[in-house]
């Protein structure tokens, strides 16, 4: 169990005077996950907001080697970057002990993204993939992706006249991910900074691929008070909207379990892209959305005990 | 009337890009030619953005960014401590701030001699009327007053439509925007 | 009826009043809004259109390939990155003959990445067999998104329509807009050729084509291209006799009596028109030259134009990468090669990544031009214009 | 935030950057609210530091020395996050 | 070391004796040789290479990204439809200046899908920036494949060598090879600029490039382009002075005295060759050019070639699908522009979808120069030549 | 239970006079796949040896309508032949009920079109997608895919003398579709032709996006007598190397228990691109293949029970 | 298998293809081993029809009529399935 | 030596193309210059399919296909049922066949008068001496005789060589395939 103190000891990096909104979650899992490493890492990003944000030229708020190649591909270009150090290290041009981490946004990951990612896990590259999942396209100004939920508004599934919002449920990517059987698997969040912690050391200690699915708050997308950004990811860990799991060599475990399950109206309320839901006098969507929840919840919760 | 150029500078978020959309979507309705851009940035919330408009009674063919306006307005008066609201203004040109002091103050504050300034409390107008710190919509009333090339019936009129198409079931909101309009046209003085 | 519109609003404007039958999308800055307005406009009922928001625009543009084989009226948007994502399949739809339109937003292709405008992403395509149409500003890209889907239902080729990326995509213009009804009445239905969901015929389409037959096929696609262009003609001629706007194949402005001019696409045409206009007034005989239909190419027209004037600036908003300069260029100076008028020809590629070119800048190219004419004498061929450090 | 630009001759090849260099481009000014620290009242948990988005928490040796007012954009997580019994921050609107 | 190989053995050899740091590839017909006795060279530890068999050619090209930048030698191997799919990766890896070679054999494009060469795959990507190397026969491959990899360090650009699909990929002929040792001490360690993987030095590679900046990145890789041809010759001339073989930039057969002349690229240099002594042995003064270096255009070494005679016919093995004919046709009217000998010029499309093009039908096209010389008249500037039913 | 005679009563849809190899199993699959249909169906092939052998122009052995788009994007263009048959019938221009069917081979569906055929199913397309899974890429000449299993000797996996065939195992695709949660998902193969009539008319049944993955022999790739095609598949299904089982809301079915469990050297013995293993004096390679296979259906069965 | 091909104005525009027409190219002569169907043996369970690969089982009213050696390539797969206990089909090499 | 075209006439898994390459390959060891080039086609196993040569004592520049072999191999006899095997072949060519027959029931069957039939029956060949059916390498054996353009020794040699280095650990094999080209080679008559 990492301590504050110890995190702290080491410089920042990931740097201020990026372009984030302020309150970005995006933002602050970038610190968390480079902080969390306990060896120098080298990390590659999708295109999305994390990387617009961060690398306006000639500004880099990165202090650590970064790589940006497209939006599809960050997990394709890190298997290169893991390869090539495998062989400059066979040739002994490298000698240090490095690790590698994508980072990628729920597009470039759920959707766009999927196929390399895939590809990544299947050969086996060690490199430890983070989607930070604020659940929509941000960079792009809000259009749905496979992460968005069920019901949510965003301009490509708008909350209009006919239809009200998302009409699909979000796709498992974590699960599906997990059917890949990589080195390491979970989900994780800000808001349990410690729990993300152990994961990223954990995932990176794994010898072969891993992934984290990070649940990141938009302020923008979500239409909530940039300050609630932590607090926010605790309500949807609470209303079992956002598990918090792993799964390491076959073996699936809940780490952190809500003394109470809340409703997850506790969770929709809080922020605009729901607000249509609420205001229906038709409460299916909200049900619907519940008994996914309720649904997800049940499996992990026999999975876990398996 | 000539060509007028006219720079918004506000925050992401703060709505200068609504602001110089809206005005030129009534304009048009007044019969003007028109054109509305923003800077092209992916700037975030916050962040310091500006946005443009072209007006003209006769078509306006270039597509260039606008070096020289004739009219800046400034939307967030903390914008003239870090960025120079002045440049490219022409001499004959004026400055429209949302800020409590007064135009001599901000004549001195932005070290300028040629050019008007106006000034206007857009923000504490929203405030009092729309109970929310959202100078934008109050900065049109005193855009046109200033700007002295359109009738303002006709112009509060069109905003009006386009507000109520915006806002179709919260009267309240077009009706509270169009007082606030009506009051910065008063309130704003050089 | 007169309203104010960005490009991206004027292009989704014309997708709700075309009412296609499938658009599948997937959202790319600065194209994005015009497909979340056309969401919305489902979203609202306002058309009948299925809506495929795909996971890619390799899977946009194949989705639009299926329904278009099944008969339906197609379109969708893009630009930059992700027209180069749907490439391979650019030319799938072309050799497949099937009428699909993309509304596409010019800008800038990686790497360095860059949201702006310059014209690399639709020319790095121009081999693809789709017909390719620049537009100068938000009327125009209007007017010609539902032009397009005409032109290319009765040609049997797959067009874009493009409009520059941010300067007009995301700039306020007023334009006119047509009665919503009108559109599809103009337009009409779809022929469809070879009908993929008739069961009781069934068809096999896209079959392996080995020596014995590519050649054939493509031979058929390359002459649709060749032949296209009165095709072309007729429907902005229809589409003006209808609703009172004509669209030329090769714009010119000022050109009767022009020394020197300059030749463009997109919405430096209008600049630059503004330009001509002040050269004018002080009595300098220039003019403009802008190309709007690039692909076919329109050798006749564009030979006509050019030979008109002494000295011709060529200012292409993207770069070959051969050593050769701009596309407008290359292919002008082809086309010149066997005319006997030749004008003096000056390559200045200029804007790239959304480097903004203004009306002096312009002027200045103008007095370049001029100083040609008189020396008679071209000092460097090709230039990089607004670049610092040049 | 205004320097010259650099033309393209002078400009490293291969477009290349040094990390950390958005430093020099100081986000302070979005600020509209300002969080005021209260140095009596903290206990230097440093909460607050791990849940900054724009790492304008300064710490040395595991203590809070304040906040860099350059890039602080005032979201106002460190109020909220600092724990209810201590809360050694505050948010004050920038005075205009 | 006297040897027959097929075209995809002997670029497997070079790639053998190269011994990238790392190869990620996929396959693909008629490519697919090539990275599969790669594989079994890894397989039985004759190379030290990370093979990578990625999941499609998009990734293939982005590992070789990630890797190049971080200062491997890498190179790949691929053909048409997964050299479209890699179209976005392209642009990208030359914009980032990342000296990747892919062995590519060319082979024409969907739709009609066809597994048989011409030259759509490579032009259709010719504004990547990627230097383009199209060789005749197997012992070109093989060493400008070895050539290409110090080019392309060197110029810091990357580089496709191409072969014709079938014809050369699967032809086998005599070649010689060198030894193993002696190809990797010519080609020497790559120089690595920019070092992704120095933990001391953190780089940040790949940012977004705004209005202000785009322009002048772009400049620098256009200027990398203008000026790479010396090096070109350098490393040619060193490759030959070294291991005895020379080759040219544009390749010039019996031209001294020639009145006509075909210009050509790929095999069908060697076909026109052998017509060109049969016309000559019947006492007609023809020769051939053929276009090695195709990106850059060799402008002033191809303008000296072309202008030695009164009528050229430009062979082109694909088409622009823009009404103006093939690709070499175009360049060679563009770069004849301002010259003053002019030869006439008849454009000949060819071998699309691999149909075969015999020594007795380029015969046929010399008679036709000799006619137009003779005229001076050009009866039709392009023919499709070839395709039934013409 | 489909009977022969009522099968045979319709008329051939795939029909003899294509160029596959004698024996291919991949022709079977389509034979037996559109015979089972009780709709009018619509094809799409990805690239790939069913697409090669059966549409070279002008010869097709197709007798349904049949669209080819490319390699990687057959579930993409099924999608939108689907919903333009879905626009068109809201516009009464069609009438009659369509269902379709997108075959893919395992190149095409595990590696390059996984993530179109993603995205097809978390758009809730009404599309059957049939992976005609011959573990490699025969078309281009036995090339490895993430299909091919364990030790199998391709061209890009080859047993040499450093390495003995592929290093690693199957890609899990039925399971990472399952965890896509389609309407209707299975495993069948040719050998036991009843099972998979049935799952193809569950499928076509099926509200929304299904899956079968259809285990198909290639005599070339595979090398073995072609007689052996569809008895090999029931070896396949006998030691479990590939269990026939079914998922539909939320349950797991196996569909076929072999009696007992045979070990699966009797599958590796009967074909050539495992020779090399067999001969092989070190064992691991085949325990651990075992063990993935004993795993696999450990797993399925506690998945069944529940 | 030879035919007169057609010239690029003949054939229908947009790579389109009447289906079913493989049945004009014979793959018969790839075989080198040739099913001999029993009719007295045959029960006409069609197991042989379901499993073959070249549609090469005649099958009318569902009974077997014979084998279409226009097609059948020889794998003999049927010869293979066929009951145990019946055996109605036997492969013979092709008599050169 | 002139040029020298060759045509190989086989069935797909035949191993018409490995014998047109092992035939180039070694005939380049004798210092001749070579092409081996099979027809292109995505012909699946059974399937005709062809195979073709060039061979010369100088450079072969040309790359398009063989329109008129000098010789035709015919590796499998059904073939001449269905494809015409004669077709383009010069009138002082020769056609070489694997089959039973007598050259003189070839000529019949084939109807021609002008070129040269010759007859091996080398499936037995293979069957007797590979204990499978694959004429492929005895055929060598008859074509270096039919050729008259090879010296059969060194030709072995080279053959033997590549086959050695092709079954590194299998000396029966390459025994066997030497022992079938050698008696194709005797037995091979006009
Ligand atoms: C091929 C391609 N298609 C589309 C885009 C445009 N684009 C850039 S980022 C983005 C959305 C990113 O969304 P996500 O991955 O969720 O990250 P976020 O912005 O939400 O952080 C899109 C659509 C692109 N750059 N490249
Ligand atoms: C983008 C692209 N990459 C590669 C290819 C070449 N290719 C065609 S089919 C094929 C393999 C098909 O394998 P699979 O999907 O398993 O089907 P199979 O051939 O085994 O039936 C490949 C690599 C292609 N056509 N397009
Ligand atoms: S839009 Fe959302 S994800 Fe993007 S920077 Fe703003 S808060 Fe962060
Ligand atoms: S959270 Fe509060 S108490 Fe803890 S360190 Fe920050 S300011 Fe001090
Ligand atoms: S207000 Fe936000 S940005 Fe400022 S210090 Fe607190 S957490 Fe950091
Ligand atoms: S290679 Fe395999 S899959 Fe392809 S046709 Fe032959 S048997 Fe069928």
């Amino acid at each position: 169990m990492a301590s504050l103190k110890e995190l702290a000891k080491q410089g920042e990096k990931f740097l201020g005077g990026h372009r984030a909104c302020a309150g970005c979650g995006a933002t602050i899992i970038a610190r968390q996950v480079l902080l969390a490493a306990q060896y120098p890492v080298v990390v590659g990003a999708a295109t999305g907001c994390l990387e617009v944000i961060s690398t306006i030229y000639p500004y880099s708020a990165w202090n650590v080697p970064y790589i940006h190649n497209a939006f599809e591909n960050v997990a394709a270009t890190m298997s290169g970057v893991e390869v090539a150090y495998n062989a400059l290290k066979k040739k002994g041009k490298i000698t240090k002990e490095l690790r590698f981490i994508a980072f990628g946004g729920d597009g470039g990951t759920y959707d766009i993204g999927l196929q390399s990612l895939s590809g990544m896990i299947e050969r086996r590259h060690r490199v430890l993939y983070v989607c930070y999942n604020n659940e929509a396209y941000m960079n792009t100004g809000i259009q749905r992706s496979s992460a968005t939920p069920y019901g949510a508004h965003t301009t490509t599934s708008p909350a209009g006249t006919k239809i009200p919002g998302k009409l699909q449920p979000r796709k498992n990517l974590t699960e599906i991910i997990i059917a890949h059987e990589p080195a390491y698997a979970a989900q994780a969040t800000i808001g349990y900074w410690n729990d993300l912690v152990t994961k990223v050391r954990k995932a990176l200690d794994a010898n072969g691929p891993s992934f984290i699915n990070i649940f990141s708050p938009c302020r923008l997308g979500w239409a909530y008070p940039p300050e609630k950004t932590a607090a926010i990811t605790r309500l949807a860990v609470e209303t079992c909207v956002w598990p918090l799991y792993e799964y390491e060599n076959g073996k699936y475990r809940i780490t952190v379990k809500p003394k109470e399950k809340k409703p997850i109206v506790e969770f929709l309320k809080m922020q605009g892209r729901f607000s249509h839901l609420l205001k229906l006098k038709d409460d299916t969507p909200i049900k619907e959305f519940q008994a996914e929840v309720d649904r997800i919840w049940e499996k992990l919760l026999k999975r876990s005990a398996e | 009337m000539a060509l007028l150029e006219i720079r918004w500078h506000g925050r992401g978020g703060q709505g200068a890009k609504t602001a110089a959309l809206l005005f030129a979507d009534a304009a048009v309705e007044t019969g003007k030619y028109i054109q509305a851009f923003p800077e092209y940035g992916p700037e975030r919330m916050g962040a310091p953005v500006f946005a443009f408009n072209r007006l003209s009674d006769k078509p306006i063919l270039q597509h260039c960014g606008i070096k020289s306006p004739n009219i800046v307005v400034v939307l967030d008066p903390t914008l003239m401590e870090t960025i120079d609201v002045t440049e490219g203004l022409a001499d004959d040109g004026i400055i429209l701030v949302n800020t409590q002091k007064t135009a001599q103050e901000i004549k001195e504050q932005l070290k300028i001699k040629k050019q008007k300034v106006y000034v206007v409390d857009a923000s504490k107008i929203a405030k009092d009327i729309l109970k929310r710190d959202i100078p934008n919509t109050p900065m049109l009333g005193a855009l046109i007053k200033v700007s002295k090339l359109l009738d303002f019936e006709p112009m509060l009129e069109s905003v009006k439509k386009r507000l109520e198409h915006k806002f179709p079931n919260r009267p309240d909101v077009v009706e509270g925007n169009i007082k606030a309009i009506i009051r910065a046209y008063e309130e704003v003085k050089e | 009826m007169i309203v104010a519109r960005t490009g991206n609003e004027a292009m989704a404007e014309a997708m709700r009043q075309i009412n296609p039958d499938v658009v599948a999308a997937y959202p790319i800055t600065p194209a994005t809004e015009v497909v979340q307005l056309f969401a919305s406009f489902v979203a609202d009922g306002l058309v009948t259109t299925e809506f495929v928001p795909a996971e890619s625009e390799h899977s946009a543009l194949s989705a639009c390939v299926g329904a278009s084989a099944a008969g339906a009226r197609v379109m969708t948007s893009t630009s930059s990155q992700g027209l180069a994502l749907m490439h391979e399949i650019l030319f799938i739809a072309a050799g497949m003959r099937l009428p699909i339109v993309i509304c596409l937003v010019n800008r800038a292709l990686s790497s360095p990445i860059n949201i702006h405008c310059d014209h690399s992403d639709s020319l790095a395509s121009r081999d693809s067999g789709w017909l390719q149409i620049f537009t100068e500003n938000t009327q125009e890209a209007y007017d010609t998104t539902i032009m397009a889907v005409k032109m290319a239902e009765e040609i049997m080729l797959p067009a874009m329509v493009t409009t520059d990326g941010f300067i007009i995509s995301h700039g306020m213009e007023r334009i006119e807009l047509i009665d919503d009804k009108k559109v599809p009445k103009w337009l009409g239905e779809r022929k469809v050729v070879n009908n993929l969901l008739d069961i009781d015929k069934p068809i096999t389409l896209g079959s392996l084509d080995l020596q014995d037959y590519y050649f054939e096929h493509k031979r058929q696609e390359i002459e649709a291209m060749n032949n296209c262009l009165p095709i072309i003609e007729k429907v902005q001629k229809d589409f003006g006799d209808t609703f009172g706007r004509y669209y030329p194949i090769v714009d010119e402005y000022k050109m009767d009596d022009a020394e020197v001019a300059i030749l463009a696409m997109g919405s430096t045409g209008g600049t630059a028109k503004v330009a001509v206009e002040r050269m004018r007034e002080q009595g300098k005989k220039v003019g403009l030259i802008r190309c709007r239909i690039y692909r076919p190419f329109p050798k006749q027209a564009m030979l006509r134009a050019i030979t008109k004037v002494k000295a011709l600036g060529i200012m292409d908003r993207a770069d070959t990468f051969s050593t050769m300069g701009g596309h407008l260029y290359n292919d002008c100076r082809s086309i010149l090669y066997d005319a006997d008028k030749k004008p003096l020809i000056k390559n200045y590629i200029y804007g790239l990544g959304g480097r903004d070119i203004s009306i002096e800048e312009i002027e200045t190219v103008f007095e370049q031009l001029l100083k040609i004419k008189n020396t008679g004498k071209v000092d460097k061929d090709i230039v990089y214009y607004g670049v610092r450090g040049e | 935030m205004k320097k010259e630009k650099k033309g393209w001759k002078e400009i490293p090849i291969g477009l290349v950057l040094d990390s950390g260099t958005s430093k020099e481009f100081e986000t302070g000014d979005w600020r509209s609210d300002k969080p005021i620290w209260d140095e009596k009242k903290c206990t230097h948990c440093l909460i607050c530091w791990i849940y900054c988005p724009d790492s304008a928490i300064i710490i040395k040796d595991g203590k809070v020395q304040g906040i860099d007012y350059k890039y602080c954009k005032g979201c106002g997580i460190c109020a909220e996050e600092c724990p209810p019994k201590i809360k050694a921050i505050t948010m004050v609107r920038e005075e205009k």
